[in-house]
Formats: C-alpha cells, sequence, structure tokens
C-alpha cells in the first residue's frame, strides 16, 4: 500500500509539474510564438495530400521555372512541378528528418549516458572513452563519411544524423546523473531495494532529461540545416524527394535566374529553425526557474 | 650554357612571383582581360582538379587537357578513327601474327629540359609507365624494345591485337605518354608536379588543386626540326593560365568579371549569358562540341520486369525524349539513335540509321505494351513497382526524374533509387537490385561498347547460362574482332538491340566552349579536349 | 602544469590509433569495389582481380588493418591517392593549412564579434541592442552557409566588383569565405555568451564589485567578463568542429582546394588512403585543439588549475570532473 | 542643516516590479544614525532590511527594483540625487558593504589580495605598490597571514572568506559600514571571532555601522541603537535598552517572546502566529494588525503613525503609550 500511495504521489507530482512548465511556457511570450509557428508548420506538413494543390511529382514540361502565379503560387521549378506542393510535401521529410534524427540520438544517447552516469566505474570509463573517439572525428565530417558508407537516401541520412548526435547527449546525461546519484531520494530508492532499472528510468531520468529535451528541440533545426550541407556536398537526400534541404542545394543552379526557388524553402527553412530555437529558449527557461532572469 | 631545369623554374618563378606581384596590385578580381593587341595570354576554368600531372596518372578530363598541351605521344590523331599521323614516330609495322608493331622515330626530338630523345628512351616511357602505373589499363602491351637509336618494338598482348581498333590508336590513344630517361630520373617527384615532356608547352607554375600556368616552349623540338605541325600542335599563346574553379556556377561569375577568358565547363543555365542575345553576348562567343558523355538506359535480364520484353518496350516509349532535350539542354543535344553511339563519335555509327524510328515517344504505345504485360501476368497497374537504379554523376538524375514521372503517369511505380558511381558499379553486379538503369558513358563506338569482355556492364545484366545471352552473343561475337567485322555485322546487332530493347540510347550533350570575341578558331583534339595553347586569335 | 599536458596528449595516443581502427572498417564495409573505380567499365574480371592484389585488397580484414596502422604510424607514409598516384602527404601539406587557416580564421572571428556582442547584449538586457543581437543571431543560425556563400559571391563579386570571388591568389580572396563561414560562428557564440553573461551578473561577487564603487564598465569586462568566458571555452570545441566542417563546404564554394573537397572526392570515389590518412590526421588536429582548449580553461579557471597541478589528483578523477 | 547630523533616512519608499506584480519592500523608513554609533535593523527574513541598505549604497538591481520616494542624507547631502558617477565615489569610499554570504561574495577568479588592492587603487590616489602594501596590511588586520595575498577564494574557508571580505570594507576606512547578516552563513564559533573583528575595527576606525540581521544576540553584543522592522516600516526604534528592556510593539514582544533565554524557565516559546503579509497587497491599517493578539478595530482602518514614548524610544501602535517592560 505504502508503494501504490508513493505512485500516485509521485504521479501527481510529475502531472503538476508538467503542467507547471506548460504554464510558464504560456506565460512566455516568445517561446509560445515559437511552438504556435513550429505546430502550424508541422500540420502544413502533415497534411501536405489535403492542402497541395498537385502531386509533388506531377511534371509538366512546358510550364517550367514559371514565376509565382494564380494557379502556382509559388511558382513552377525546373520541372514544372508545382512548388508549394513540393515544399509543403518536403516539409514532411525535413522534419521527420530532424525529429527521428533527434529521436534516434536522444535515444541511443540517453540509454548509454543512464548506464555510464549510473553504474559508473569501469563501464562509465569505457563508455567515456567510447565516446571520447566518437567525438574526435569532427561532427559534419563524421556524418560526411557515414553518408558515404551506408549510401545516400532520406533513411540513412537520418541515420547518419542521428550517430553523430549520441556522443553529445551522453555526455549530458551521463553529468546530470552524477549529479543527481547523490541526492538523497536516490538512496532511499536504494533503500527498499528498488529494481536498479526502475531507479534509472522512473526516477533519475525525469529529472535529467529537461536539459536534454531543451538542446533537442534546438537540434533539430541544426540537423536539417546540415542536411542542405549534405545535399550540397551531394550526399544525403537525393533530388526525386523534395526535402528541403535538397530543394535549396538543387536550386543553387538558378540563385542567379530564379532567385524565388532558393527563398522559399530556405524561408520555411529559416522559419522552422527560428521558432524552434525560440520554443527552445522558452522550455528551458520553463524547465529551469533559476535560469528565468 | 643550356638553361639546367632547376635554375630555369628559378627564373620562371622569379618571373611568376613578379608577374603575381604586378596582378595583385592590379586586384586580381577588378577590370576585363587587357585589351591590348595580340594576346599573349589566355585564362582558362576548368572545373575538374587535374591532380597529378605525372605522365602515367589516369584522371578527369582537366589532366588529360593539361597533359596534351605537354607531352606527346608516339603517334598522333587528329579525329578518333582516323588512321594516326606522326608525331614522335615517323612511321609504324603492324605484324598481326608476331602480335608486334615496329615503330620508327623521327630525328632532331628533345625534351623541355633540352635532353635529346631516342628510341631507348621511348622504351624507357611504355615500361615505366606500366610499371609505375601498376594499372590494368596498360595491359594491352607487355614490352617495349629498343633495336637501334630510331627503332623500336611493341611486343602487344595476343589476344588485344585481334581487337580492332587496339592497335592503330593505341600509339595514340593508348595513355602513354613520352618523357626521356634523364628528366624521369632527375625529377624527385616522379613528375608529379614538375613534368618534364616533348610537347609545346611546359608548367611554369603548380599549385595544388588551384592553378596551372603553362608556358609555351620556345625551342619546341617539331618546329625547331622543321616538320609540319599539325594545328591541335601549335603553340599561339605564351602562356596559358589554368584555374580550378569547383563551383559550377563561379565559372560564369569568373568569365564576368574577367578573372577567366575561356572556359568548357559552363553550366547550362549560365550559358544563355553568352550566347546571342545574352548579357555577354558582345565580348563572348559560344562554341558547340558533342560531348563526349551519353545518357542511356539498360535492362536486367535477370529480373522478372527487366526480362520482360513488354516492360522494356513500355519504358522505352515512355521516354520523352524531347521534352528532357528541350527542358535539361534547352534543346541543343544530339539525339542518340543507336546505343552507346551518335554519328560523330562512333566510327562504325551508320548513318541510315539517324532515318529510323527509334522508340518514339508516345504514352499510348506505352500504354499498349503495359496492357499486354499485364493481361500476360494478369497482374494490375498499380501493384507493378519497378526498380529504376540512377547513376549520380554528370547529371543523370535529371533525366531520370522525368522518366519516372512519366511511367508514374502510365500507372506503374517506380522505385528510384540515385547511386554515387562506386556503389553505383557494384549495385550493376547484384542481380535482383534493379530492373533497369540509367547512367552516362563514353564510347567512340556501338560495337567498341560491346565488344571488349565478359565482365563489362551489359554482360552482367544476363545470365551467363541462359540462352539469351547466347542469342546475344551470336551478334555482338562477329563484331569483335578486328578481322571478322562488317559494317553489316554491326546493323544486325543494332537490329537485334533494338527489337529486344535491351539499350536505348538517349542524348548526348553538347559541351559548350565561351570563349573571348578575340578568338576567331577554338581547336579540339580528337580525345575531344580544348588545346587552348593552339587556339588561332588576332 | 607541463606533466598534466603530457599526460593528456598520451591520452590521446590510443583515442587517434582507435580513430584509424573506426575509419578503416568504415571504409572497409563500404559498398563499392574500388578497383572498379580505378579501371573503370571496361576492366575484365581478372584484371580486377589484379588490381585489388596490387591493392592490398584481396588479402583479409585484420592483414589489411594490420599494413595500414603500421605504414601510418610507424612509416608514417600515408601512402599515395589511388586515383591521382599522387602521394598523399605531398597533397595533404599543401591542403590541411588551407582548411585549418580558413577553419581557425572563421573561427576567431566568431569569437572576436560573437562574444563581444553577447556581452553587450546581455549587459543592456531587453533593450534595443539586446533584442536587435537575438534576432540577428536567430537568423544567421538558421541560414545554411553555402546559400549565404552564394549570395555573397553574386553580390561583392559580380555585381560590385569589390571582392574576388574565387581561389587563393590574394588576401583579399580570403575575405568572404573567412565573413560567410563565421557568421553562423558569431551567432551561436553571441547568444552563448548572453546566457552565461546573463547568469554572471545577477551573481554575489558582481554585486560586490559595484559596492566598491567599480564603473559598469570595469565590473563588466573585469570581473563578470572572466567569469562568464569559462563555460564558453568548453563550446570552443564543439565550435571548432562546425568551422571545420564549415569550411569543407566554403572551400568548395571559393575554389579553395583545402580538405573538404579532396575528402568527399576520396570518399565518392573510395580513394581509401586518402580517406584514412585525412580522417586520422583531423582527428589528431582536432584531438590537440581540444587539449589546448583544455589548458586555456585552466588558466583561465584558478579551481581547475589548481587540480591539474597538485600531483595527487589521478586521472580518473579528472576526467570526471571534466566530463561533468 | 549641516548639524553634526551624519545620516539621515526621511520617508524612504523602495518597490519591486516583476512581470505586472508590484511589490512594496519599503514604506516610508525613516531613521537618523550619529557619527560612529552602530544601528542593528531586526526583523524577519523578507522585511525589507537588506533592501534598506542597498538603496542606501545604491546597489539595487534596476530592472526590478526602483526608489520610489524619500531622501537620504549623507552629511547633508542627499544620494538619490547623485548620478551615478559620484556614487562610484561615495561608494567604498564613504560608504561600505558586507555580504551575507561569503562564499559567493568574492571574484573566483580574481587573486584575493588583489580584490582588497582594487578597491584602494579606486579610492586612494597611491601607487600601485603602496596600495598592494595597504591590501595586505588590512589581510593582517583581519587576522589573515599577509603571504595569502595571492591565492584564490576557493582556497580560503568560509570564515576566512568573510575576513577578507571585510578588509576589503573596511580598506578605505569608510564613514558608514553596513553589514547585511555577515555571520549568518557562518557557524557560531567563526560568528563570534568575526563580530569581535566588527567590534574592534568599528572602534579602532571610528566608522558607523548599520547591522542587519534576524539575530537578537548579535544585535545586543554590537549595536547602539535597534530598530525593528516589518513588513517595509519601523515598527518601534530606540536605544538598546529602550528596546531590549522595554519592548512594546506587540511584534517587537513577540520576537522576545521567540527567544530561548537562558535565564528565564519557559516550557514553550511563544512563537508570532501567522506569516508576514503579501508585499504586493499590504493590509490597510497596522501591517501587524492581522497577527497582532491585542488588534482592535482601529488599528486596521488608518495607517499607524509612528509616536515617541519619551526620549528616544518611539513605536508605530496606537495601543502604546508608554514603554512596556518585559
Amino acid at each position: 500500500m505504502l508503494n501504490s500511495e508513493k505512485e500516485q504521489q509521485g504521479r501527481g507530482k510529475k502531472q503538476s509539474q508538467l503542467r507547471e512548465v506548460l504554464k510558464r511556457l504560456m506565460k512566455n511570450k516568445t517561446a509560445a510564438v515559437g511552438m504556435v509557428i513550429f505546430l502550424i508548420i508541422a500540420l502544413a506538413s502533415v497534411l501536405a495530400p489535403v492542402l497541395a494543390p498537385y502531386d509533388y511529382a506531377q511534371m509538366n514540361l512546358d510550364e517550367t521555372f514559371q514565376t509565382p502565379s494564380r494557379e502556382h503560387l509559388l511558382g513552377t521549378d525546373e520541372y514544372g512541378r508545382d512548388y508549394l506542393s513540393r515544399i509543403l510535401y518536403g516539409g514532411r521529410f525535413s522534419l521527420g528528418l530532424g525529429l527521428c534524427a533527434q529521436l534516434f540520438s536522444l535515444f541511443f544517447g540517453v540509454i548509454l549516458g543512464c548506464f555510464a552516469g549510473y553504474y559508473g566505474g569501469k563501464t562509465d570509463n569505457l563508455i567515456m572513452r567510447i565516446c571520447d573517439v566518437w567525438q574526435s572525428i569532427p561532427g559534419i565530417l563524421f556524418t560526411i563519411i557515414l553518408c558515404a558508407a551506408l549510401g545516400t537516401g532520406w533513411i540513412n541520412t537520418v541515420i547518419a544524423m542521428g550517430l553523430g548526435g549520441i556522443p553529445g547527449n551522453c555526455r549530458m546525461i551521463r553529468a546530470q546523473l552524477l549529479s543527481l546519484r547523490e541526492r538523497e531520494f536516490i538512496e532511499a530508492e536504494h533503500a527498499i531495494n528498488c529494481p536498479s532499472g526502475k531507479i534509472m528510468f522512473r526516477h533519475l531520468l525525469p529529472n535529467a532529461i529537461s536539459p536534454l529535451i531543451v538542446s533537442s528541440t534546438m537540434g533539430i533545426g541544426n540537423t536539417i540545416n546540415g542536411a542542405a550541407g549534405l545535399a550540397y556536398l551531394g550526399l544525403g537526400v537525393q533530388p526525386p524527394t523534395p526535402e528541403w534541404g535538397a530543394l535549396i542545394s538543387a536550386a543553387r543552379a538558378q540563385i542567379r535566374y530564379y532567385p524565388y526557388l532558393i527563398l522559399y524553402p530556405g524561408l520555411m527553412l529559416a522559419i522552422t529553425i527560428l521558432s524552434l530555437n525560440m520554443f527552445g529558449d522558452g522550455l528551458r527557461d520553463a524547465m529551469d526557474p533559476k535560469l528565468k532572469n | 650554357m643550356k638553361l639546367t631545369r632547376r635554375d630555369f623554374l628559378k627564373v620562371s618563378l622569379g618571373g611568376a612571383v613578379s608577374l603575381s606581384a604586378s596582378m595583385l596590385l592590379a586586384g586580381c578580381g577588378s577590370g576585363g582581360s587587357e585589351k591590348q593587341t595580340g594576346h599573349t595570354k589566355i585564362k582558362v576554368g576548368v572545373s575538374g582538379d587535374p591532380k597529378s600531372l605525372a605522365p602515367y596518372a589516369l584522371g578527369n578530363d582537366a589532366r588529360k587537357m593539361i597533359c596534351f598541351h605537354i607531352y606527346q605521344a608516339a603517334m598522333h590523331l587528329l579525329k578518333a578513327g582516323d588512321t594516326p599521323i606522326p608525331a614522335i614516330c615517323e612511321s609504324y609495322e603492324m605484324d598481326m601474327d608476331g602480335a608486334t608493331v615496329t615503330v620508327k622515330l623521327r630525328d632532331g626530338i628533345h625534351d623541355h629540359d633540352g635532353n635529346p630523345f631516342t628510341a631507348s628512351d621511348l622504351a624507357y616511357s611504355y615500361n615505366t609507365t606500366k610499371e609505375v602505373a601498376n594499372s590494368a589499363s596498360y595491359d594491352y602491351f607487355t614490352e617495349v624494345k629498343a633495336i637501334d637509336e630510331k627503332t623500336a618494338v611493341i611486343y602487344y598482348n595476343p589476344t588485344d591485337i585481334v581487337k580492332r581498333n587496339n592497335v592503330e590508336s593505341a600509339l595514340a590513344q593508348g595513355g602513354v605518354y613520352m618523357f626521356t630517361q634523364a628528366a624521369w630520373e632527375a625529377s624527385e617527384d616522379a613528375m608529379v608536379a614538375t613534368p618534364v615532356g616533348t610537347g609545346p608547352y611546359r608548367v611554369s607554375s603548380f599549385s595544388v588543386g588551384a592553378k596551372v600556368i603553362l608556358e609555351k616552349v620556345e625551342d619546341f623540338w617539331q618546329a625547331e626540326a622543321g616538320y609540319e605541325v599539325p594545328r591541335d600542335y601549335q603553340a599561339n599563346f605564351d602562356e596559358i593560365e589554368i584555374s580550378v574553379i569547383t563551383e559550377v556556377s563561379q565559372i560564369a561569375i569568373a568569365l564576368e568579371t574577367g578573372d577567366i577568358d575561356a572556359s568548357a565547363n559552363v553550366s547550362e543555365q549560365d550559358i544563355t549569358l553568352f550566347q546571342e542575345g545574352g548579357e555577354h553576348a558582345d565580348d563572348f562567343k559560344v562554341v558547340k562540341n558533342e560531348g563526349f558523355l551519353g545518357y542511356f538506359m539498360t535492362f536486367n535480364a535477370h529480373t522478372e520486369l527487366g526480362g520482360n520484353i513488354n516492360i522494356r518496350k513500355a519504358i522505352c516509349h515512355a521516354v520523352d525524349l524531347d521534352g528532357m532535350i528541350n527542358t535539361l539542354a534547352k534543346g541543343e543535344a544530339v539525339r542518340m539513335n543507336a546505343p552507346y553511339g551518335t554519328a560523330s563519335s562512333a566510327g562504325d555509327y551508320d548513318p541510315k540509321w539517324d532515318e529510323r524510328e527509334y522508340f518514339p515517344f508516345s504514352m499510348d504505345t506505352a500504354k499498349e505494351y503495359l496492357d499486354k504485360y499485364l493481361a500476360e501476368s494478369g497482374k494490375k497497374a498499380e501493384d507493378v513497382v519497378v526498380k529504376f537504379a540512377v547513376q549520380n554523376n554528370a547529371n543523370c538524375p535529371k533525366p531520370a526524374e522525368i522518366l519516372q514521372a512519366k511511367l508514374l503517369e502510365l500507372g506503374i511505380g517506380v522505385d528510384m533509387k540515385v547511386y554515387d558511381p562506386a556503389t553505383f558499379n557494384t549495385i550493376l553486379t547484384e542481380e535482383d537490385s534493379y530492373d533497369f538503369t540509367m547512367y552516362c558513358m563514353g564510347w567512340n563506338g556501338v560495337v567498341n561498347a560491346w565488344q571488349l569482355n565478359d565482365s563489362s556492364n551489359y554482360y552482367y545484366h544476363f545470365d551467363k547460362e541462359s540462352a539469351m545471352y547466347q542469342e546475344l552473343l551470336s551478334y555482338t561475337e562477329p563484331c569483335m574482332s578486328r578481322v571478322t567485322w562488317t559494317q553489316e555485322a554491326t546493323e544486325k546487332l543494332w537490329q537485334y538491340v533494338y527489337d529486344n530493347a535491351w539499350v536505348r540510347g538517349l542524348y548526348k550533350n553538347y559541351d559548350n566552349i565561351v570563349v573571348p570575341k578575340w578568338v576567331n578558331e577554338v581547336v579540339i583534339n580528337f580525345n575531344r579536349n580544348c588545346m587552348y595553347g593552339s587556339f588561332v586569335h588576332d | 602544469m607541463i606533466n598534466y599536458i603530457i599526460k593528456r596528449l598520451l591520452t590521446l595516443i590510443p583515442v587517434v590509433i582507435a580513430v584509424a581502427i573506426v575509419i578503416f572498417t568504415i571504409m572497409y564495409f563500404v559498398p563499392g569495389d574500388p578497383a572498379k573505380n580505378i579501371l573503370g567499365q571496361d576492366a575484365t574480371e581478372e584484371q580486377l582481380q589484379r588490381e585489388r592484389e596490387l591493392l592490398g585488397l584481396a588479402d583479409p580484414y585484420f592483414v589489411q588493418l594490420g599494413k595500414f596502422l603500421y605504414q601510418l604510424f610507424i612509416k608514417l607514409n600515408p601512402g599515395t591517392s589511388w586515383l591521382s598516384g599522387f602521394p598523399v602527404m605531398t597533397e595533404l601539406r599543401v591542403r590541411i593549412p588551407r582548411t585549418l587557416l580558413l577553419s581557425f580564421l572563421t573561427m576567431a572571428l566568431g569569437v572576436a564579434v560573437g562574444i563581444p556582442l553577447g556581452v553587450t547584449a546581455a549587459v543592456n538586457q531587453n533593450k534595443l541592442p539586446d533584442k536587435l543581437c537575438m534576432i540577428g543571431s536567430m537568423t544567421f543560425i538558421s541560414i545554411p552557409d553555402f546559400w549565404l556563400a552564394l549570395e555573397a559571391v553574386i553580390l561583392f563579386g559580380l555585381r560590385l566588383h569589390w571582392l574576388p570571388t574565387f581561389g587563393m591568389s590574394s588576401w583579399k580572396c580570403w575575405i568572404l569565405p573567412v565573413v560567410c563561414g563565421s557568421l553562423p560562428g558569431i551567432a551561436s557564440n553571441a547568444r552563448q555568451t548572453r546566457s552565461a553573461m546573463l547568469e554572471v551578473i545577477r551573481s554575489d561577487y558582481v554585486a560586490t564589485a559595484k559596492a566598491k564603487g567599480l564603473a559598469p564598465g570595469a565590473i563588466k569586462y573585469k570581473h563578470a567578463l572572466p567569469n562568464a568566458l569559462i563555460p564558453l571555452i568548453t563550446m570552443m570545441g564543439g565550435h571548432l568542429a562546425r568551422c571545420l566542417g564549415g569550411s569543407m563546404i566554403l572551400e568548395n564554394i571559393f575554389s579553395m582546394p583545402g580538405m573538404g573537397m579532396y575528402l568527399t572526392t576520396g570518399i565518392t570515389q573510395r580513394d581509401y588512403p586518402v580517406v584514412r590518412s585525412v580522417v586520422v590526421i583531423l582527428a589528431i588536429v582536432f584531438g590537440v585543439v581540444m587539449v589546448l582548449v583544455d589548458i586555456v580553461y585552466a588558466f583561465v579557471d584558478p579551481r581547475i588549475k589548481a587540480i591539474y597541478e597538485n600531483q595527487t589528483f589521478n586521472l580518473a578523477f579528472w576526467r570526471k570532473r571534466k566530463d561533468a | 542643516m549641516k548639524d553634526n547630523q551624519f545620516l539621515s533616512v526621511e520617508d524612504l519608499v523602495v518597490e519591486y516590479t516583476s512581470n505586472d506584480q508590484v511589490i512594496h519592500a519599503v514604506n516610508r523608513v525613516s531613521f537618523r544614525l550619529d557619527k560612529g554609533q552602530t544601528l542593528g535593523l531586526v526583523g524577519e527574513t523578507g522585511a525589507g532590511k537588506t533592501t534598506i541598505a542597498k538603496s542606501i549604497i545604491g546597489i539595487l538591481p534596476d530592472p526590478p527594483a526602483k526608489v520610489r520616494g524619500g531622501r537620504i542624507l549623507l552629511e547633508g547631502e542627499d544620494l538619490l540625487q547623485l548620478d551615478d558617477r559620484h556614487m562610484q565615489k561615495i561608494r567604498g569610499k564613504k560608504i561600505s558593504m558586507v555580504f551575507q554570504d561569503p562564499m559567493t561574495a568574492l571574484n573566483p577568479n580574481m587573486k584575493v589580495g588583489h580584490q582588497i588592492q582594487e578597491v584602494v587603487e579606486l579610492h586612494e590616489n597611491v601607487s600601485r605598490k603602496e596600495a598592494e602594501e595597504h591590501a595586505k596590511r588590512m589581510l593582517e588586520m583581519v587576522g589573515i597571514p599577509r603571504d595569502r595575498f595571492y591565492e584564490y577564494p576557493h582556497q580560503f574557508s568560509g570564515g576566512m572568506k568573510q575576513r577578507v571580505i571585510i578588509a576589503m570594507a573596511l580598506a578605505c576606512k569608510p564613514d558608514l559600514l553596513l553589514a547585511d547578516e555577515p555571520t549568518t552563513a557562518l557557524d557560531v564559533t567563526i560568528q563570534a571571532q568575526v563580530l569581535e573583528l566588527i567590534k574592534n575595527l568599528k572602534v579602532e576606525q571610528q566608522t558607523s555601522m548599520i547591522l542587519i540581521t534576524h539575530d537578537l544576540g548579535v544585535v545586543a553584543g554590537l549595536c547602539d541603537y535597534v530598530g525593528v522592522v516589518y513588513a517595509g516600516e519601523i515598527i518601534e526604534y530606540g536605544t538598546l535598552e529602550d528596546i531590549f528592556d522595554h519592548p512594546t510593539h506587540p511584534y517587537t514582544i513577540g520576537l522576545f517572546g521567540a527567544l530561548p533565554s537562558m535565564g528565564k524557565r519557559v516550557k514553550r516559546l511563544s512563537p508570532i502566529h501567522g506569516l508576514p503579509p503579501d508585499p504586493s497587497k499590504l493590509p490597510e491599517g497596522c501591517s501587524f494588525s492581522p497577527r497582532c493578539p491585542r488588534a482592535t478595530e482601529a488599528c486596521k482602518k488608518a495607517p499607524v503613525e509612528m509616536r515617541n514614548l519619551g526620549g528616544t524610544h518611539e513605536c508605530r501602535c496606537i495601543l502604546a503609550d508608554k514603554p512596556g517592560d518585559r
């Protein structure tokens, strides 16, 4: 009975904490604006099939490079495909790429970090040295090599970008866990011989996760930006998929003649990253009140 | 006292330094090219990095272009497929059964450092190239021996000598450049950065991956000894400055800011700036030169869809060739009416093929063939998914996207994957990972594409033990050997490949060469490289 | 202090060896056959086989690995590029300085402009400079650097003729790439400095300094900034990685042949010696810089210096401290 | 009115605004301090004691805090009217402050000696050499060996750090020392030493001092006058004897009731019930009325003025007409 009572109390606490964070978040205007913009973009991408006036792959070779007009709100690209629908569908791939890569690196980073932070000693040292090696190949270089190794395409790019982020998250979680581990409520857990897995994921993690969530929200934008860089080098997502990074890189040849081709995906990318950063800032302040100015 | 190479370099370096200093003051970015009469210098922009200028190195167009200015081969070709004309060697005799070729050298030959060039140097060049390059592309000859000062014998690999065009052109096109033993031994870096050849130009400065400056060789042996110098060996400029510009859109900008005078790598989008009616039409002109790389599609017999004649025909007829040419090459491209060849590039190309219909684009015929397949296989259009492998170089994915859109219109699914060139080569060898491919390759003959050996790509598409393979061989075999080759055999091969739709040639882009107005005539060599040094100008 | 640096450099060696093994394994399992890539389409099967033997690709994984490590670390000979026959060392001796110079210049500009921007934004918080700085940094973080570079080339190179657009013939050629490369760096540095400064400005010792009668400027630069710099220095490692990655793309746009294109073409053409040696050398450079960052970290933060200096500390303790 | 009045604070009002809520931290506080005297400001935490001190020395953090009114006359000069450049000359020279938490009050990145030397160089136009010598002397004065001049704050214990802060504060012989709970963060033994140190230096340098604390024992040991602060107002003011022997305001009585004393046999301490009022919504009338056992209707209506109970003893309570006795 004692345990269940603690459960309620524990769950109650977490719920209120979540509501607390949301309340504080709403109060912070920039974060709210950021979240709203991001939701609009995410919604537009998800509803792409409904919103998009044309199918994104439907070509019309005698209507190439149309500047924005009534039928084609954002004009057409070099094959006469409607650019608005390509950008909307592109949103799916780009946001998907950003989200999945971050979730991928968050997932593995957290597991590695928890083991390193919680068990300490040899496992900690081993995992830390692996992270050292992993991080000593500079960021984008590691992604380039992985992209070449795994080959091009959306899924391979997600894996390549995701793998790059794991050591960073691992270190962050480990640092949090190290400081939390000594706290009394963890010793209390030991006292009632709560299984270590439960301690790690039910109690340690919720307290340690907040900085990671902040860094991941900002990471999404950088991942999409990185994908544009990869597409420029001819790796990552390849032309048929209308991912924003690939669109920007493909449009660079026409930068002088049809600037709108690089402008629109670039703007969408910029707005997404802007909104994510604003949301991330707000989230960090909401989650960590003492940081509030 | 002959200037040894070391102090010559010192002098030229000094010259280069003062030259670049003056250029620095003039602000290397500002002002158009010097407008004095009798241009003595041409600035060229290339998009590929020549990397190494050693005589044996393999490599891209930029390297080949520079090497053709510096080195000479045993013989010389004016146009691919012609009979070679004298260069280093006066003449050659072929002995088919003994599998040897004996060559007679001209006299008065010396390299840039003044070392005399004898038959032993020719033998040395061949043998060193074969040994140093350690690459199988020099397997066509085994060894070269010098008999006396002026004659040498090249021992061919017996199986190769039979191949039709491997003998004569190998003397010019075989990738072996002439250099003297003395120069080779004197060079520390195996001539990678300090090449010493016998050609009309020599390297005066070389900064890795950025800029190569070529300088006219005053005492060019061929002119000095009074021989007639072919038009692509004339040295009409004192200096050629070759800058490597890796970003394609920057080449047009470099032309407009005057950093470079000419380039053959301007992108299709930017070319309109320099053609008539373009912004810079009055300073530049564009010369069209048929490209080397052509786009085409091949089908994989191993898979169920690739092996089916109706599907192949449906896909071939779904190719909107005019749409591709107008969209991607602004209407400027050479259509291929035969697998792998065009009239000008392939010696064995039969002109009457151009009059024939070659898979005319019509969605209805494509639909017909598709329905035939659907009836045969009992499948519905939706659940037919074609696996399409595309090579990711020289803009291959662009025509592939147009084809993909057309096939989607047909109602069948297209699982299109773009592979970088290296991975693409391995994908070809995997039997079931693709139904058909699109890639671009350069061949100088319809037959040349099939004839080489059993490991070339197209044979991968066939199951070696299948009857189809034997049938294919029955058509390619007669064209293989130099002895048994006839035009009818090539015609039969064309017909067989067309009827079975094994290969569908698409088109070849033109290489647009942008040159300044003061260049009157653009000189292209047999290998389609621009010989900037020999451009005729006022 | 010195023996700490030596100890720290010694730990670098196993890391670099591990990096070499990792990159070797990745390239070993990468699809694509180098021999076919070199000989082209028309090579026969036994020609390919002979080429693989020549390149040493035929022998088993561990033999190849052993040879590679022996050549690289003992003979210090990274071999020659399979495609161009150019010894990798000569090429790198020319290319490494260009990439490193570009990366360090962009990093330096990023720091030199980013940090003061961050400080001014933090000091007059929620006033105009703060808002401007934040909006500016938000926009520059989100623009891909190659788009920025291309627009800059068109504007400054083509339209205004102020600056050369490519190559390295004069120092003026470096202006555009360095500025374009440093903008994302400036943006992120400004943001991080601002949040670090905000935290420091609210601390007690700044109140003490004010109580002592120091002028706001003196407080800002003598007391607040040194303490705000400490967390920034740990970010320098990540900042350098971004600059290194960014310079790879900028090198291509401005045709400044550095490690970037050399590596990417090496990868796409399966030129193993090039890829392996470039990655190992980059890892070494990156490792050494991280050690430098730690040493600078010690100079700036006396508490860390104390840990380094007293002999009794053991590596594990220090590791934990640094990783935390 | 340049009489010997050293410091006079008249009707000081300070408010904090944080996300559109206004907090009345200090409401019309007035008190006087003669040269060489020590005033103890006593009260619960959050009563506004520190705000008063910070507004005197002028280091209130500007965005949230704002001085709404009143005057702070130091030797006749109103500090609130001075611009910042002027105030910089006064801070550290005429007025200096000792902070509560020694652990974070010193710049962790600067050598201890230099932090003292800095204030000396700032206010005394002496050469760097002399300033260093002066700083070393100050260190010795507070009982720290002079060769620890070049060490960093993290190499000192809490007590030692507080000594450095005191050395820094008294380096330029200020006329007025503001001590904001100097010993709260220290354990008892160190507390006694630090208080002893402050006492000796105060006498030696004739500095007048405002001591802020919630510990009546400390006040007893050091102060000449005492002001009891509650909810941003001084509710009782007088000499040490007035307050300790004749506490009249119910809150002051409650304070002493909550104090365990060795002499009396008391079974249970009598805490003051309830909590201090919310500073953003102060009650009408006497701010202590909600918690005052003897509160009447009159107390709740109008704000209560300070009333003189004779001599130096004043109290802000309408019921109080003569000094009570304990």
